[in-house]
């Protein structure tokens, strides 16, 4: 007969009327403001940078070593490496990035930066919720705005933050060892007096 | 909520059950509560406008779902997508022919600054060049829920706005253009690149 | 006609009117051509006597952009080529950059491939139907059902590449994140609901009278000129031409699966559309099968540099079928970190080389249905 | 107010029980006014209930938005592309059939007004009269739609 | 259904086709696909051939691409004997080749009947300036219909033969072919906040000119 196929479909859509009384999956709308979706593990928007200690500008672990710079494919990062230098987190004096910008106006969010930078010292946030009203410089992340704590990190990638951390601890315990071995060395080969820490420049280990 | 109206004498009629409210505030408060958008999708971030029509991040709890597909009866245009310099003159025609007040919401990195196809020679850095945008929204492509976080703000302009003194809204205001010149296309590029009474970026010297 | 007459591009038909016909530009802002697609269509009344497409209002000069970034910098670039299947899109260009450069992929990321992809035409059909049926003029149910769908699929794909749409999930020998037992849990469950949605969607759209009459015998196309125009996909086997990447090329352990492939008699709207509901049921098929036989190990070719990835000097051409139709990269090395040439074979582009003589002589309502059913993605078609 | 309530008015000011009388009788003619007044009110009000929000934005449109038309503006709106040709091309003459063979038949509804008022009085022999009138027009319809004066589109280009 | 070598196809199609001259391209990479490269007058014969001859059927022109090569002068070390006053000696000569730039189109053929591999066929035009022209395979591919024409619209060549030759992607006003090597886009310099290498330099040309220093500097140096 004729109007059987329509019939069937307003079937199916007075099943659904209905049903969104009873099954929960048919009624998924997500009040934004109110009630939030919760955000995966490895969600991604824009990059931040860690700092270590809790002094966002001495415990920066970026090393302005421009690799994220060069590999960025819409190329919306831009470092100015800094004159002096200050200790990282394996004691050893490294440059820092005086000037650190992320156009996030041009930036997709692609993480081939976090992929690419060899010091873990850039990770992708999950803050999304940043329309503003007028774009030259509000768009345009400083480093004071990108730097953010380890802490924070732990906070929004947990799993992935545990396992950075596991491997710098490695990372500075196979630098100290190192050091430990070299410091024996010269304290063995030459007579200074054993305890003064010699500031030999331990081999740059990449994590 | 304007400041004419003192806070407490509100407060305390409403609790006897007289509502106060100015004449400015009803205007705005119908406005900014029935925005109809422009059907008008171009890339990637008119998929995730179309996933926020949807029914999971639901525009309609904002009152922005009926989407109109001509522009006359629309007051809301989301440039959602790359803007290229082929599909320029159509969107600043499409914007003339939008009825006062109108708004422009530039979705993703790719309206607001040409995004990750910068370097592309078709395509255009950024529509606030030829037409003037009210909410940038940074991402590639921005969540529904940042979409729906623009909508908001967009929500709280239209509240801000004033109807009469010199700050009043500039749809009210005979000397402000409800029209901007349509670019034409030449033999390189589109004349002129840009419109310089319009667009006036801040001249930022980098080393 | 004899065949070569047929294959030409079709003479435009002439109108009884001897004044000028109505010239109609479906522009580029228009509801229902699934982006910024316009076609210049002459009509005479109601009937479409010429029609010239007109592209390139997104040309975002995919290619040129491939030309002056690292291998590795264009994988992102291929997410937004076609921005509905962001994963078969990194596995097509990720299959020819390993045939370029002679990788071989592990075993496990291989299946992890063909589990993404098979959820990508999942939710690549359902939203085509979805956005079919709105042409048609039931503006919005059947897609919302179908984005109700699209919205879990897109779930899983974000909690493992981090991104809805724009997963970038993909690298040249394998997979970035390798997916946890609880995400293999959650997308059994998904798929497992899948049919109950698919008898559902089925029910409401597909035995429906006034789907029945505006598809059947509309557009149609003969196989000879399907195959000579270059086809592929559901719109060229729905003209009854047995070519389905996944069995003719074989890569991607897709012989180890047991799956159909649907084949149309007619070619018309009604066949396409039925292809596309017929291909989600052999995905589910797939889907289970390969997620019992995923074996552990690595994910990723530990031999593949990350940063200074340069192949050896020479070209290569791989293609995967894609939810669209034969999706193929051709790669020319120099022995740079940049290719030297870099082209998207886009299928939709080439899909609609016949879109003029599908619609000759039809409605104009109907030049929408058409257009919808050859299902093109603006990004892809410009590049 | 009617001229007979004037004059009681201005002579009713010594008895008392005349104004009573007078009393009644103003509430009496407002009670029953001239059965027509009613219909005045109602036009009034048809006018003015439409009209009232046309001011009221004539009195926006005139103090708080001016109009900025423009060139720009007023072009019609073509998808976004600047529209060539004009609209009013050539139309089939098919098109004019259509329009005669509506009108007929409109008339003839017409013409079944006043029958179908006073069916219920009417002898048979007046249904017999009103059926040939029928007949003969549905006669004409067969015809028309036999030589496909009816036909559209495809059918009729097919038909070619 | 194995296909044939190319060498056989060559050979089959040289005979089938009179006059028709093919010589193989290797491909080095991994990848061993080589191509035949045939000239501009034969190649619509020995398209047609390809598709119809039994054996072959290559009926589907998956793939039709542009390809622009530069002039290229290439340095060759060659270690030559040279008498040089008196003694033979042995000293490496650079000998500079040069080879004038073209643009090339290459088409990759499949067999949907048979079900086999791509041959992929190249034509390359004369040069890159006005007579960059080659035959059209439209007539016997449709598929290459709006390939062709992108290829005319971002390289520059032109197809003789092809039924609707225009501008495919970009405005029909557009003069330039923007997928070539040397093209260089327009320069709409704008906001540049994150520029480094080749962008830095585009953008420095529109920083303003620093003011001249009123001999200013020396005061500071001899301080």
């Amino acid at each position: 007969m004729i109007g059987t196929g329509i019939l069937k479909g307003m079937a199916v859509t007075a099943r659904n009327f209905v049903g969104s009384y009873f099954e929960k999956d048919r009624l998924i709308t997500v009040q934004y403001p109110e009630e939030r979706s919760p955000l995966p593990e490895n969600y991604r928007n824009f990059p931040f940078l860690i700092y270590d200690t809790d002094d966002p500008e001495a415990g920066l672990r970026c090393v302005a070593c421009k690799i994220c710079e060069k590999e960025c494919p819409p190329q919306c990062i831009y470092i100015i490496k800094s004159e002096d230098k200050k200790p990282d987190y394996m004691g050893k004096p490294q440059f820092y990035a005086a000037v650190f910008d992320i156009d996030i106006s041009v930036c997709m969010s692609c993480q081939i930066c976090v992929e690419v930078c060899p010091f873990e010292a850039i990770k992708m946030d999950k803050v999304f919720e940043l329309s503003k009203r007028e774009r030259f410089d509000a768009l345009l992340q400083r480093k004071n705005e990108l730097a953010k704590s380890n802490e924070y990190y732990h906070s929004i990638h947990p799993i992935e933050a545990a396992e950075v951390d596991a491997k710098l601890a490695e990372a500075a315990a196979a630098a100290a060892k190192k050091k430990a071995a070299a410091a024996a060395a010269t304290a063995a080969g030459s007579t200074s007096a054993p305890g003064t820490v010699p500031v030999a420049p331990a081999p740059p280990t990449t994590p | 909520m304007s400041d004419q109206i003192d806070g407490g004498l509100r407060s305390e009629l409403q609790r006897q059950g007289i509502w106060v409210t100015s004449m400015e505030e009803l205007y705005n408060w119908g406005r900014k509560n029935s925005i109809w958008p422009l059907q008008f999708g171009l890339a990637c971030c008119a998929i995730e406008m179309i996933a926020t029509a949807a029914s999971r991040y639901d525009i309609a709890r904002f009152g922005g779902e009926v989407f109109r597909p001509s522009p006359r009866q629309a007051d809301l245009m989301i440039v959602a997508g790359t803007v290229t310099k082929k599909m320029a003159p159509q969107i600043v025609r499409l914007y003339n022919q939008m009825p006062d007040p109108k708004y422009v919401i530039s979705m993703g990195a790719c309206a607001i600054s040409g995004g990750p196809f910068k370097q592309g020679y078709n395509v255009l850095k950024g529509i606030d060049r030829y037409i003037p945008v009210d909410v940038y929204i940074p991402g590639c492509p921005p969540r529904p829920e940042a979409l729906l976080h623009a909508f908001m703000e967009l929500q709280r302009k239209i509240d801000s706005q004033k109807l009469t003194g010199n700050a009043k809204a500039e749809h009210l205001d005979p000397m402000q253009p409800s029209e901007f010149p349509v670019p034409a296309f030449g033999a390189h590029d589109l004349e002129p690149a840009a419109n310089p009474r319009l667009f006036q970026p801040p001249k930022i010297e980098r080393s | 006609m004899n065949t070569t007459e047929m294959l030409q591009p079709p003479p435009a038909m002439t109108s009884r009117l001897d004044g000028e016909l109505m010239e109609v530009s479906m522009g580029p802002q228009h509801p229902s051509t699934h982006g910024v697609f316009r076609m210049n269509v002459a009509l005479d009344g109601e009937m479409v006597v010429k029609l010239k497409p007109v592209f390139g209002y997104l040309h975002r000069n995919h290619e040129k952009i491939g030309e002056n970034t690292s291998y590795l910098g264009s994988m992102p670039y291929t997410d937004r080529l076609d921005y509905f299947c962001s994963m078969t899109n990194n596995w097509a260009y990720a299959l020819s950059v390993e045939k370029l450069a002679g990788i071989e992929v592990p075993e496990r990321a291989e299946y992890l491939r063909v589990i993404l992809a098979e959820l990508t035409r999942l939710q690549n059909h359902a939203s085509l139907l979805g956005f079919l049926l709105s042409d048609m003029g039931a503006w919005g149910t059947p897609l919302m059902y179908a984005f109700r769908e699209r919205e879990k699929i897109l779930d899983l794909f974000e909690s493992l590449s981090g991104s809805r749409m724009m997963c970038d999930y993909m690298r040249f020998g394998g997979c970035r994140v390798d997916a946890g037992p609880d995400w293999m849990e959650r997308a059994k469950k998904i798929v497992d609901l899948f049919p109950k949605f698919l008898d559902e969607f089925e029910k409401l759209i597909l035995s429906n009278e006034i789907v029945i009459m505006r598809t059947q015998e509309v557009g149609k196309l003969s196989a000879e000129l399907a195959i000579n125009a270059g086809m592929t996909g559901p719109m060229l086997r729905a003209c009854g031409v047995n070519y389905d990447i996944r069995k003719v090329d074989g890569y991607g352990f897709y012989p180890r699966f047991k799956f159909r492939v649907p084949l149309g008699e007619h070619g018309d709207c009604y066949d396409r559309l039925m292809m596309r509901a017929l291909e989600m049921h052999e995905s589910v098929g797939i889907l289970k099968q390969a997620m019992e036989q995923i074996p552990a190990g690595p994910v990723m070719n530990p031999k593949v540099k990350i940063r200074a990835f340069r192949p050896p000097v020479g070209e290569a051409y791989g293609r995967i079928e894609g939810p669209k139709g034969e999706l193929g990269f051709y790669l020319i090395s120099d022995g740079g970190t940049n290719p030297y040439r870099y082209r998207v074979r886009p299928p939709s582009f080439i899909n609609l080389t016949v879109l003029e003589d599908l619609c000759l002589g039809h409605t104009v309502a109907d030049v929408m249905v058409i257009l919808g059913s050859v299902d093109i993605v603006l990004g892809e078609v410009d590049r | 107010m009617p001229n007979s309530l004037i004059k009681a008015e201005c002579t009713g000011r010594s008895k008392l029980p005349r104004l009573t009388n007078l009393v009644d009788d103003v509430i009496l003619i407002a009670m029953t006014p001239n059965p027509y007044f009613f219909i005045v009110i109602f036009c009034g009000v048809a006018v003015v209930f439409p009209l009232m929000p046309l001011a009221l934005a004539w009195l926006w449109r005139r103090f708080f938005q001016p109009p900025r038309p423009g060139a720009g503006k007023n072009a019609t709106y073509e998808c976004g592309v600047e529209s060539v040709g004009e609209a009013h091309v050539q139309f089939q003459s098919q098109y004019y059939l259509y329009c005669v063979i509506f009108l007929i038949f409109d008339v003839e509804a017409i013409f079944l007004v006043p029958f179908a008022v006073a069916f219920t009085g009417l002898p048979v022999g007046a249904f017999i009269s009103i059926l040939v009138f029928l007949l003969l027009l549905i006669e004409g319809l067969v015809w028309a739609w036999s030589k496909g004066c009816l036909d559209w589109g495809s059918k009729r280009l097919s038909a070619r | 259904m194995t296909m044939e070598s190319l060498e056989q196809i060559k050979t089959r199609v040289e005979a089938a086709v009179p006059g028709a001259k093919i010589d193989i391209i290797p491909n080095p990479g991994p990848a061993q696909q080589s191509s035949l490269l045939i000239d501009n007058e034969h190649a619509a014969a020995v398209a047609k051939f390809l598709r119809d001859d039994s054996a072959l059927r290559l009926d589907f022109c998956s793939n039709a691409t542009g390809v622009d090569w530069l002039d290229r002068t290439v340095k060759k070390t060659v270690k030559v004997k040279k008498i040089v006053d008196g003694e033979e000696k042995e000293i490496d000569e650079t000998t500079e080749e040069f080879f004038p730039g073209y643009l090339e189109a290459v088409y990759h053929l499949y067999s949907m009947t048979h079900k086999h591999g791509p041959v992929i066929i190249r034509m390359r035009t004369a040069d890159r300036a006005e007579n960059a022209r080659l035959p059209s395979l439209t007539p016997v591919y449709r598929s290459a219909e709006f390939q062709e024409r992108e290829i005319f619209d971002l390289y520059g060549v032109r197809f003789d033969g092809h039924p609707d030759l225009r501008r495919i992607l970009m405005w029909d006003e557009f003069v330039d072919y923007p997928m070539r090597k040397d093209y260089r886009e327009p320069d709409d310099y704008e906001y540049e906040p994150t520029p480094h290498d080749d962008v830095l330099e585009k953008a420095k040309m529109h920083y303003s000119a620093r003011p001249q220093l009123d001999g200013a500097e020396n005061i500071t140096a001899q301080s």
